[in-house]
This record gives structure tokens, C-alpha cells and sequence, in this order.
């Protein structure tokens, strides 16, 4: 679990990318592709599938990576044509203007820091002025707009709107993406007990609110109780339950038989 | 302490407020007594007297307060009443064609469609009173239902509400047939 | 009319409004040519510096807004609380840089930058009011461009987007030297 905490710091391939070339002190122009591409590949390898969208934007990366490190390893062909373009140039410009970007948004926190300590006051206008209220004259504001010119607007974001949704595929139905990990609900149900000893089933909800993950939260306080490592109480239905945690340790779902 | 540092401080202190400061809150803000602290600000409000001041401190009962002088009232109304520049901009208009033609309509179904967070086009068309609230939908979370004003359909022409749902895109499209059709029969006609 | 009393005027109207005012409403409601009103107010900027004052006028794309010096503000935090504004995450000031240089931009462009999806930061950065739709690409599909808003002027304290840290090609320059040194370094440590 260490892992991944570490891995989703990155913000995304690139910067996974940035910080391999930063931590092996690499010349950004002349990037060991072999080196790095078995290192990112590593990095990869811990994510594990977590998340299905975060790690398909790594894996391209990877591919491309991939791609470089492969066309680096076949000879080179001899050819009078001096623009054979280094097979990293691309990835190198990537970088550098990302690397810029971020450069100048640290340059941009500065500014922000400074500018916060400028205060403004909220407008004061007299009750009485501020009743008077200059009516928007619905009739000028449309102007010469006219409904079949709404329509052809609409008609022009509906269009467009069907035309990404794949016809065939759109037939199969909502798909949802399994991002709940039970195992990991239960551990941080028990992390929680440990830190808070008495806490409200609210508490615990209030950073997961997907129906799912509520109902895999509460999935894992019935094991709990099953095991005896916590307590419940409700006063009235549809009261908050107040939970008391017990144990004074952590247990798998393996462990739990769960 | 320089005298001017203080000043400034006392003037800062008094715009962020708005409100009325208290004396014994003013001093302890800028590390005088209070006997000091009420002889400058006297000191201060006769600086805003000069006349190319708009704004001066007025005393209320021991607390210090920031306004407008009251010769400056014409100006003011003056500026408020200068309408603002409304302008439909793409963006609005295509956030009220889809309220339009897909009423009632809930916030996040109109962000489906456009395809981005749409808080700013609703609020301004809502201000614009183009769209209003129509009630709320029977679903988790009874999100609001906005749909077009009275005010707009009638400027289109309409008289109601209830004439809208017959302008739908097919309506439209026959309209524009039928017309093409007499156009033909026109000439034939001829 | 007197120069002072249009001076006043002025101080009023942006005292009154709180907010920022557009150069022409302001022209309109003192009765002046824009040149001439926008001379008077950078006249007043001046005496604005004036170290007994604490409050001062700022230019934000061509509208006017008085505020507190921003030296002033260990005074105020003595006497009130001030809200923390948003601090903004690493993702969302990188995202918002692209956006203020690189705009107008398409949601994909951003993207191709970080390299990474940006659904989130956009929309975070649209609720703040950092950002905004500025309209649509002439291009397939027609995908939304965004722009920087004058809320990010304000909270980033630029007058206008020309004032944006500049982005040279000297600093590429640096990054490149920064990067070989460092290789350097590493062959020297072997």
C-alpha cells in the first residue's frame, strides 16, 4: 500500500518520467532510454491495477518509452540525411515544456502568496441604490436571435455529442469500473478505529460517498461486530451509529475469513 | 513610531472592516494607547476633509468608521445606474438552447451535454432572466430543474409555457419541408 | 469641473462598489473622456503611494479597484480574521499556468501538455472562477476554449496577462546547462 501512496504523488507520466531523469541526475538531451525505460517499467510493475484510468495514461507512457528503446537499439542506417531525427527528440520537448511549465507555476505560487495579502472590501452601496436594479431588457439582450437559430445551435452540440458515443458499443450497457477495494475499506475502517478509539458511521463517510462505497463501509463494521473488534450503538433508527473500537490491533480479510 | 505608518494602518484596517471599529480595538491594532490612537484618527479625518477626498471617518459612539461623504451620493447612483453591457456570448447561448429545447432540465444533465462544468452560463442565463427554476426533480438529491422564463418565450413570440414543447427539433424540420414544399408548389403553380 | 471633486468622485465610486470598475462606466459617471479619466485615476495612483495611506487603486485589465497595500496586512490579521483563500494544489497551478499561457486553449491541448487526463483541475479551477469558457474552436468537434478570468488577475496580482511571468528561452537555456552540469557532476563522483 506504501507503494501506491508513493506512486499516485506523481501527477502523471510525465512527472513520474521527470523525477527518474532528476533522480538519476540524467542529462535531460540525452536521456538513456534503456535505463529509464526499465525504471519507469518498474515503477509500473507497483502500481498494481488500481486505477484502471490513471494506469492506462502510465502505460502509454510506457509504450512510447518502449518504442523509443527499440528503435535506439536497431543499428542506426547510415543515410546522408542529417535530419534522422533523434528517436527521443519528441519525448525530449515534452518534457522540457512541461518541466517549464511547472517552473513557472512555482513562479505563479509567489504571486499568489504576495497578491493574498492584498484585502478588498465588499461593496457598500446604499439600500436604497441597490434596489434600483436596471431591468434587462430580455428583448434587447436576444436581439436579432431567432428560434430556428437556437435550434440550429442545439441541433449543432447534440450532433456532436452523438457523434463520440459509439453506436454499437453504446448498447451494452453502463459498464462501471470496479474502484472499490474491499480489503482496503476494511483496513482503513480498523486505521480509523485505532486513531479515534469512538467515532460516529458518519465520520466514516465523509470521504467515500459513492453508494458503493457506503455500502462496503457498512459491509465491513457488520464484520467487525461479527468479530467482536467493535461496538455499536443506536439510540433511535435512522439515528448516526456510534462505534467503539476494541481491538487494539489491525486484521486482514484474509485473516478475518471474510 | 512613524506617525504616517500608523495612519495608514488605521486607514487599512478601517476599509477591510467596513463596519465600525471600536477605539480600544484600533489601539490595540496598532500598539498605541487610546488617547493616541483618538488623536490621530481626529487628525486623520481632518486630512479627509480636503476636498479631492470621496471617502472620511465618521466617529459613532467611540467606534471609527469608513464611508462615503454624502456629497458623493449623485456619483454614486450615477454609477449604478449605468446598465452594464449584457451580451448573449456563445456560451450562453448554447447553454440556453439546450435549456430550451430540453426543459426541465437539471444542472448536470446540461454539463452532460456541454460537456463541462456549467454553474457560470446557468447563473448569468438565470440573471439574465432567460431561465428560472422549475421546480425540482423526484431524485436523488431533488436537483433543480431549470427550464425557460415566460418573459423569453414571449419575446420569440410564444404565449406560454405550454407552446414550447411543440417546437421540437422534428416540428422544425417539417416546418421547413412544408415550407419547401409550398415554395415547389409555387412555381409549378406559376 | 475641479479636478479635486472628479477626484473624489472617483474615490467614492470605487470605495461604494468594492469590486472592479471598467474604465468607461467610470469616464461615464464623472462625465469625462476615457484618456482624460484614466489620466485623472492614474494621477490619484500616485498620491495613493503616499506612505499615510493604506489603501491604494489597482489596474486589472483596464478596470479600476481600491484595495489594501499589501504591507498593511499584519495590522488587519491583528484585528480580524482573514478567510484563507484557496490554496491550490500543485495539479491545479500547473493546469492554470498552461491555461494563462497558453490561451485560448482546448481541454486536449491541456492535456497533451501534462500528459495526463485534466477533467478535474478544469472544472476545480472554473469553480474557483480562475478560468473560464471563452467559446468554442472553429475546429471538429468544436471543443471549448478556456481562458484566464479577471478573478486570476486579482488573486495572482497582474494587471493585465502581459504582466505574466516571462517565459524565455534563456531559462530553457538554464534547464539544458542545469542538466548537463549534473551529468557532469555524476561522471566526476564515479
Amino acid at each position: 500500500m506504501s507503494i501506491r501512496v508513493k506512486l499516485e504523488a506523481f501527477e502523471g507520466p510525465l512527472d513520474l518520467l521527470l523525477h527518474l531523469i532528476d533522480k538519476n541526475k540524467i542529462n535531460i538531451y540525452d536521456i538513456p532510454i534503456v535505463e529509464i525505460t526499465d525504471q519507469y517499467l518498474d515503477y509500473i510493475k507497483q502500481m498494481e491495477e488500481k486505477n484502471l484510468e490513471i494506469m492506462s495514461e502510465f502505460l502509454v507512457m510506457a509504450a512510447t518509452l518502449i518504442n523509443i528503446k527499440s528503435r535506439m537499439l536497431l543499428p542506426a542506417v547510415e543515410t546522408e540525411d542529417e535530419q534522422d531525427a533523434d528517436p527521443r527528440q519528441e519525448l525530449v520537448d515534452k518534457l522540457l515544456e512541461y518541466k517549464m511549465f511547472k517552473y513557472v507555476s512555482e513562479k505563479l505560487r509567489d504571486k499568489q502568496e504576495n497578491a493574498s495579502r492584498i484585502l478588498f472590501k465588499p461593496p457598500t452601496i446604499p439600500k436604497e441604490i441597490a434596489d434600483y436594479k436596471e431591468e434587462i431588457d430580455v428583448n434587447e439582450l436576444i436581439g436579432d436571435l431567432t428560434l430556428s437559430k437556437l435550434h440550429e445551435i442545439f441541433s449543432s452540440i447534440v450532433k456532436k455529442q452523438s457523434d463520440k458515443i459509439d453506436p454499437i458499443r453504446s448498447k451494452f450497457g453502463k459498464i462501471e469500473q470496479e474502484e472499490i477495494n474491499l480489503s482496503d475499506i476494511f483496513i482503513q475502517i480498523q486505521e480509523y478505529g485505532i486513531k479515534n478509539k469512538i467515532f460516529y458511521f458518519r465520520n466514516l463517510l465523509e470521504q467515500q460517498s459513492t453508494k458503493m462505497e457506503i455500502i462496503v463501509t457498512f459491509l465491513g463494521i457488520l464484520e467487525l461486530i461479527r468479530l467482536g473488534r467493535i461496538r455499536i450503538e443506536q439510540e433511535h433508527m435512522f439515528d448516526d451509529i456510534r462505534i467503539t473500537y476494541l481491538a487494539s490491533d489491525i486484521i486482514t480479510m484474509e485473516e478475518a475469513g471474510f | 513610531m512613524d506617525i504616517k505608518l500608523v495612519e495608514a494602518r488605521i486607514e487599512a484596517i478601517l476599509f477591510t472592516m467596513g463596519e465600525a471599529v471600536e477605539l480600544d480595538r484600533l489601539a490595540l491594532a496598532i500598539d498605541h494607547d487610546e488617547d493616541t490612537t483618538r488623536k490621530i484618527i481626529r487628525n486623520m479625518m481632518d486630512k479627509y476633509d480636503d476636498e479631492s477626498r470621496g471617502i472620511h471617518i465618521i466617529e459613532l459612539d467611540g467606534a471609527y468608521q469608513l464611508c462615503t461623504k454624502a456629497s458623493m451620493y449623485e456619483s454614486i447612483i450615477k454609477i449604478t445606474h449605468i446598465p452594464k453591457k449584457h451580451v448573449l456570448t456563445d456560451v450562453l447561448l448554447e447553454t440556453l438552447s439546450i435549456v430550451a429545447y430540453k426543459q426541465p432540465i437539471t444542472r448536470l444533465q446540461i454539463e452532460e451535454i456541454r460537456g463541462v462544468k456549467s454553474d457560470h452560463p446557468i447563473n448569468k442565463l438565470l440573471e439574465y432572466n432567460l431561465i428560472c427554476e422549475l421546480g425540482r426533480m423526484d431524485a436523488p438529491g431533488r436537483p433543480i430543474l431549470f427550464g425557460t422564463t415566460e418573459e423569453f418565450l414571449r419575446s420569440f413570440g410564444l404565449q406560454s409555457l405550454d407552446s414550447l414543447p411543440a417546437i421540437n427539433p422534428e416540428k422544425l424540420e417539417d416546418f421547413k419541408l412544408e415550407a419547401e414544399e409550398e415554395a415547389e408548389q409555387l412555381t409549378l403553380d406559376i
